[in-house]
């Protein structure tokens, strides 16, 4: 893995230094999964040698989604209302398509009263990187059942859930997202790459990361858990990142041994195979390993699916290079002959 | 029966003509294809200078249910819907019998010379119209018949009132962007007809038109389209929206006219976007991001959509983000009647949200104030930080007016503060080194925003509608929070200087008429009806709210003031007793709601009846 | 530092003894596991028959941020909030030096003896704690550490105020439920610690409590829990919810009270269904159905839940389907401050939908009141078919209350207009054969409803948002439109003689004060404070909006009326003056909101200002 | 086939006659598929012979929603909010679980604003009828295109449509709806007896019906329209249902040419076997055919998934026999004991 961090010494190729990427001191639980991926998130982009400013926040309500305020201090941001980041995302980012969108939300966030709204953001392929911070409960509310807590989970509060869970990653690809991992807060070396490589990708990566809620729900037999997680998670494969400055080595593509996609820009992932042959560009193939999966009662994680070339939101626009929220007002107002030949149209008399 | 068959007809035929001022009703079915007709006739009128008015009383359906448009030419220039119809053209057999009870005495029914009803009326003239005949000698295909057969009236009716044919043809030329075969299939349906009225009916009806100079300059629009297109001299970069009736034709319009408008001369690129969201929850938030982000942003809706923007109204108004939504009134509450009119959402808008919120409202009053509204939205908007609602409705949106041409924006685009790179690092220069979002440097109670993309590294913050301090960062802490509230207040009360005045025609009466939108149309011929009676009233109409302090001028400055509005609890009364309670005593409420606009008939019998009680 | 340390130390120690009246402010860092011991201390106080009230002051967090819990022991049974701190318990080193500055001159503070902090005071008595060292020789395990450090400062206070050990035992086995294991380890702790005190300890300050009369037969509960007995008891069948704070409580009340509560003694079968929604959007809903479908049925939330069912309420409101909406207030606009209390949701809701609503609130003022106007809501909500929303609070709702003991419904439960079959048969045989749906037949506005499952062929009907007829058919007539939104205005306006009457107390004063809920406890302090200073004022307590006769009455004989609110904008204040816009002259709003209760100093000083300026 | 209208003449085995199942004349375009629908719901509901009072409609709003004014007169119905059906017939059946419940939404209604609230009824397997007049584009509003409408469709007032379409069978299947089908309002044979099936499910039957917008969307070549769905219609088996009540004859179970699946009333659905071997009690087998038919562009038609005896959600509740709406009110209010024990368990004085 080329890490930017020893190359470079204490500043990336940005310039920046760690502390450029870091947010507030975190108020969420010690122990949040939450707060292992802040991490990650800020050394991904540290690595990366991202422009902070470049990057925007989003998020909903919850825990999970107060914790843009714990990375990228540099950032704007927006912590939007309940289950609705993806609209303020949407209209946000094309104020500037030149800036990234890093959305982070919850598992009630996003599949309780958010189903519809990221459903709809996956369809148009919304560039930007949706992370959800999925422990299976509520838990700025205090550990109620969100949509994605196994069927026969038992909490403290509400006894045992009947329902069958949401599966994020699913669901996300059914309706077409470009890019779906799954990852664990528990594995944090994987996690960094899977996040260089959605902040990598043209197109909405969605990243379902099970982060456990240590406060209401981490019994070590449920899905949710560190423990669980540890003990049942199976990698689709030993995922690397390969910036597009930096040179590939032949020993990265040992032949058979790996598979590699290259994203738009030019950075190039390369999945190390592991136990089971895995091919990330095919739709029907992550169905099915999902599928099998749940019949192994595994925590599969990696890379489940990506197209890189899959048509984005921006790319049904035909865009100005300038970022639309600098056009000069003298861009925005058409001329005084133009009004007059509306009047004419409009069968003046 | 054969030509004209009234008993009475020579009891008619002594009444004097009546020439530019009576009104046609035409019933058709839905989805008959009668649209074109209907506005050929309109737009025919307006070319020969009289004012003309159309309204289309449509159901909530597709095909095949009544549906009436009544044309109303007036000499003096009154545009508003009438009760009763000089002329009828019925083309539905389930509703004639029905429309034959609304002609007035000595009025007109036209009707398909097959169609059966009793004739229930002495008093009216009746014409019968061969349409299956005309139709079958013209040969047109059978898929268009039904279509066409709304030529014939056109034609007999030209005939009959004495309409030029080439204007008739100018019209359909305009409507067919001066394609001939569609136009020559019409013009020779209505030829046909016309030439077979002439030879077979005798006029014994007063209603004439004449050529004559009412409307110079003016155009024909809809207030939607208008609205549409104020937006995008207004500068709008980025609209979503969700379709519902009557707002849809809003955001239609903008999909038609921003690829000519709004394409960068230079780069051919696009300076507009615009994005149909999965529903009004998403089409509200993308508006509000993108508001937020910095672009002239907006969204469109009416009744249960307006009322899925709640939660995202009111971060707005906390966030202070400023947004421009257009809500075409129908008539609520709930799906309500869908293809009707209303000003129904006054007091919900005024405190939509829950919390203390205060919502902007801007009343355009006619088509070309729709356009004057939609580019000053965004310039109100943008400089106090809030978002505008533009209560239009279904009267004026969607019918087709005739109204004076839209005037250039006579000031320029007004962003309000926003600071990029190098204002901000002015700003940074002159006060403590540090941005505050939310810090009311000028005392107006209007804060200074970056926006995303602004690459100073102190240009960054984080928005939330959870409680923020100065610096936008979170705090739960009791005086900021009173305080940040009492600010956005001040800005308010302050941010009035930005609003649009209300209008005022003074007789120096002591009795006052206000109203807001398009109720000002029945409102003012009721005035003049008034007047001539020796009735005189001063007038105010009211274009926003807040309310400015001339409203209460007027208010105080009256002894009675009658307040006319289309909705059943009163509620713009209500907001001018909020504002002055103290002059509601004064107050008459006359307000009615049933999905018809107002006529200036059942006001001025509202305002007699008050008068009565004196 | 050793033992008491104030060098002012004499000068306190002749002030007289203070007995059962000051108020002891814990803070702590939340998730710290406070909540047990300060509870315990409560129900102790209580248990004594000391009037006593909590207000848990708490971040929207879970975990490490500051938190201030506040115990008030009232003689006179005063329950309000007061602004400074008698004792203050200081466990959170990062506020300490805050806290300190609101102690009162001779209070005293309580801290850890190893916690560092700037002591600025010299006129308070400082008591430093070995909560360490106890802690270590106490032997619980390392997971429990910090949550039974908390009873170190209850065995602390135990020993310097004079609670009696054994009633901490009882509100301990109270908590625990009996079990010994845990009740022991706290007690043990609390042994030990009070022994310390004794030992160490020189009682230095004024503070003393004693065994009284001040609430026989009152329990303790907060509002959420009053509120969902009461709904049990008031036959709830359906509850649909989603988690918001601060009613997340009364929903998961429900949970756990109605397994033992509603459960069929002779079929084991539950009578009462609950189903956690996946937003608030479904939650409404899904209560609407099931009210449709003939059960009582509710849903509760708050702030941005409440915005999100405003398309539905409007819903109900035209379809008239009776439903009951606990709305628990917190701070907004927006997501505001979600742990914060407020009164401002009073305009919204009232207005809440989109065209022409009108919708009822109920106000309780206490939490037995919750308990009452719990099953009091369904009886209102199906006699009038339309929602009824309880407008309770976070303080109301999430704090702990010293109550009255809840009282049986005096009433049988009302269904209102129900037809099952037979019913319905004797209607037919009576009227026209024909069931109409919105037939006013009894002239008061409220038409009968059949239920779903009604096996009558007459009986069905067709439920919609949209136009309808007496027959409950599609229709969009303007009269029937105008006819059935008139009828349901007229039934708002009969349906008042359902709804609690305000409370008054007399005075006969020229001078009134209004509030409505939790603003009571305050109001009712500051009254008894003024009639003190021989400023009497008459009082009254609204419950209901739409507002009775009775308000009006009072408006009337008053000369001057003060409005006492926690929102903004007087929000009660304008369905006052809408209601009697005459009267608005006299009015004087007495609000504010920062999130934290009223107290009573704030509302004497705010009359006494209005006073001063006569 | 067993017909109960051959059986009994004109009156079925409720003794009732067609007219009993007939709504209000329908308001609809002429030639409209909802109507189509509209004729297959009263036929399916006179042969089943179910009593109309025992039905409970209910709808959202657009043309679609609309059609259960016209059928079963005699049925109870509510023409919910726009995307809100799911929630009210939740509530509304609650009041009595003896009635069935039968739902009509269109693909705006349920795709575009209603996603969520329609994903979290199939989590929740509400045992009621879900069927969805899928014609592509928002008809009542006039025309635009909705979430099902397919990439590359060109609308004569919206100009193409660049988003990939929702796949509402694929939608029902990965949030565990029990009974997922596909049908064609140009094939009533085989519509009807899906829509018997539906009716004898118990759980949430979705039924993804193609319903031609004949007014606004009805070009030749657009896989919403009647043409190209006759043109490419692939059944995946030739589908029968026999009633608990009918004998079934060995002809019917032609062993290996048919799969038979048992409904919890008894019923019985015989899949005769076509082209393909396909088993309808595999969810992923039906993920996979689904794939499948949209790589080969054909409209795939039949019961592609059922589990019969899935949890619903009234299974979840342990629920009086007699409707909890007729419950006295003494069954509803606890004693005055009760209460009293309540009040000496709030710690009272
Ligand atoms: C409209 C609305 N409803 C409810 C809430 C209350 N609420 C805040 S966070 C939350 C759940 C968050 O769960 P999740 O997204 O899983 O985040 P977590 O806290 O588990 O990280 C809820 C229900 C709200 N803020 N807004
Ligand atoms: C909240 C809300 N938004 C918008 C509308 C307007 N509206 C009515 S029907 C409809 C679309 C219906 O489309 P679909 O469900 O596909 O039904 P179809 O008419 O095509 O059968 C819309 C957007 C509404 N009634 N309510
Ligand atoms: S409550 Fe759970 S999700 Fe929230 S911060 Fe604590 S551990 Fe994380
Ligand atoms: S518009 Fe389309 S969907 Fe609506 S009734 Fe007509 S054909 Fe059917
Ligand atoms: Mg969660
Ligand atoms: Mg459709």
């Amino acid at each position: 893995m080329v890490d930017a961090e020893i190359r470079t010494g204490n500043e990336n190729s940005a310039g920046l230094t760690r502390a450029d990427y870091r947010g507030a001191p975190s108020t969420l639980c010690q122990g949040c999964g939450h707060n292992s991926i802040s991490s990650q998130i800020v050394a991904a982009c540290y690595e990366l040698g991202l422009v902070p400013e470049k990057i925007v926040k989003f998020s909903g309500i919850g825990c999970s989604s107060k914790s843009p305020t714990y990375f990228l201090n540099r950032s704007f941001g927006f912590n939007a209302l309940h289950g609705r980041m993806p609209s303020i995302a949407l209209g946000g980012l094309f104020a500037d398509i030149t800036v990234k969108g890093l959305g982070v939300s919850g598992d009630g966030d996003t599949a309780s009263i958010g189903m519809g709204q990221f459903k709809h953001l996956a369809r148009r392929n919304m560039p930007m990187v949706y992370i959800v911070e999925n422990n299976g409960v509520y838990g700025l509310t205090k550990g109620q059942f969100s949509a994605t807590a196994e069927e026969g989970l038992l909490l403290k509060k509400q006894g045992i859930n009947t329902y069958l869970p949401v599966d994020i990653c699913l669901e996300a690809l059914v309706t077409n997202a470009s890019f779906v991992a799954r990852g664990f807060a528990g594995d944090p070396k994987q996690l960094k790459n899977l996040i260089k490589a959605a902040l990598s990708h043209d197109g909405l990566a969605v990243l379902d990361i099970i982060s456990p809620c240590v406060t209401f729900h981490n019994k070590e037999n449920s899905y949710h858990s560190y423990l669980w997680g540890k003990e049942h998670e199976v990698q689709l494969h030993d995922i690397e990142f390969v910036q597009a400055r930096d040179e590939i080595t032949i020993e990265d593509f040992e032949p058979g041994s790996s598979k590699e996609v290259s994203l738009h820009d030019g950075t190039v992932v390369l999945m190390k195979k592991l136990d089971k042959d895995y091919d990330p560009t095919n739709r029907y193939e992550a169905l099915r390993i999902l599928e099998e999966a749940e019949r192994e009662n595994t925590l599969i994680t990696g890379l489940l699916f990506v197209d890189p070339n899959a048509k984005t939101l921006f790319d049904r626009y035909s865009l100005p290079d300038e970022p639309l929220n600098r056009l000069e007002p003298s861009k925005l107002r058409p001329s005084i002959d133009a009004l007059e030949k509306i009047n004419q149209s409009l069968f003046m008399k | 029966m054969t030509k004209t068959q009234n008993s009475s007809e020579q009891k008619l035929l002594k009444k004097q003509k009546i020439i530019n001022d009576f009104c046609i009703t035409f019933s058709t079915v839905n989805g008959s294809g009668s649209a074109t007709a209907n506005t050929t006739l309109m737009r025919t009128f307006f070319k020969m200078g009289i004012p003309v008015s159309g309204k289309n009383i449509f159901p909530s359906n597709i095909q095949g249910l009544p549906t009436w448009y009544t044309l109303r030419l007036s000499e003096k220039g009154y545009l508003a819907r009438v009760e009763e119809d000089d002329i009828v053209v019925a083309m539905n057999p389930s509703t004639i019998n029905k429309e034959i009870e609304y002609i007035v005495p000595g009025g007109v029914l036209f009707y398909p010379d097959d169609m059966k009803f009793a004739n229930t009326r002495d008093d009216i003239v009746c014409y019968p119209m061969p349409i299956r005949k005309i139709i079958k000698e013209s040969e047109v295909s059978p898929s268009l018949k039904d279509y066409i057969s709304n030529m014939v009236y056109v034609g007999i009716l030209a005939q009959m009132l004495g309409i030029p044919i080439d204007v008739i043809q100018e019209a359909l030329r305009f409507h067919f962007k001066n394609k001939e075969k569609p136009v020559n299939l019409n013009m020779d349906v209505i030829g046909k007809s016309s030439e077979w009225a002439k030879e077979n009916l005798k006029k014994s009806d007063p209603y004439y038109v004449e050529p004559m100079q009412g409307n110079e300059d003016w155009i024909m629009s809809d207030g939607n389209t208008a609205g549409a297109l104020g937006s995008i001299f207004g500068g709008v970069q980025f609209t979503a929206w969700y379709p519902i009736t009557p707002a849809s034709s809003l955001a239609e319009s903008l999909h038609e006219y921003i690829p000519e408008l709004r394409t960068d001369l230079v780069t051919g690129k696009q300076t507009s976007v615009i994005v149909q969201a999965e529903d009004e929850l998403a089409a509200i938030g993308m508006a509000i991001g993108a508001g937020w982000g910095g672009l002239r942003s907006m969204t469109s809706t009416s009744g249960p959509g307006l009322s899925l923007m709640t939660e995202f109204i009111g971060l707005a108004y906390y966030a202070e983000i400023p947004v421009v939504l257009w809500n075409v009134q129908r008539v609520g509450p709930s799906t309500g009647l869908p293809t009707r009119t209303a000003q129904g959402d006054i007091t919900f808008v005024k405190f939509m949200g829950h919390g203390d919120t205060d919502n902007i409202m801007l009343f355009p009053g006619s088509v070309n104030e729709c356009f004057e509204f939609g580019w000053k939205a965004f310039d109100i908007a943008e400089r106090l930080q809030t978002p505008v609602v533009v209560m239009s409705d279904l009267d004026l949106g969607m019918n087709e007016w005739m109204t004076p041409k839209f005037i250039y924006p006579d000031q320029p685009i007004d962003r309000g503060k926003i600071l990029w790179e190098e204002d901000l690092q002015k700003m940074l220069d002159k006060y403590q080194n540090e941005f505050g979002r939310y810090k009311d440097l000028d005392g107006d109670g209007i804060t200074y925003r970056t926006l995303v993309g602004n690459l100073h590294p102190k240009a960054a913050y984080f928005t939330r509608g959870t409680g923020h301090d100065e610096y936008a960062k979170y705090t739960e802490d009791p005086k900021i929070w009173e305080e940040s509230l009492m600010r956005i207040k001040r800005k308010f009360e302050n941010g009035k200087k930005y609003l649009p005045k209300p209008l005022t025609k003074t007789n120096n009466s002591k009795s006052g008429i206000i109203c807001v939108g398009s109720a000002s149309f029945p409102v003012e011929e009721a005035l003049d009806i008034l007047f001539a009676e020796n009735l005189s009233f001063d007038y105010m109409r009211i274009r926003t709210v807040p309310l400015h302090d001339e409203v209460i001028d007027f208010l105080q400055s009256h002894e009675r003031i009658f307040i006319v509005e289309l909705n059943r609890d009163g509620q713009l009364a209500q907001l001018l007793t909020l504002k002055a309670p103290d002059e509601a005593i004064k107050f008459r409420n006359i307000t009615k709601v049933d999905g018809l606009p107002l006529t200036a008939k059942w006001i001025v019998n509202e305002i007699r009846k008050d008068e009565e009680k004196k």
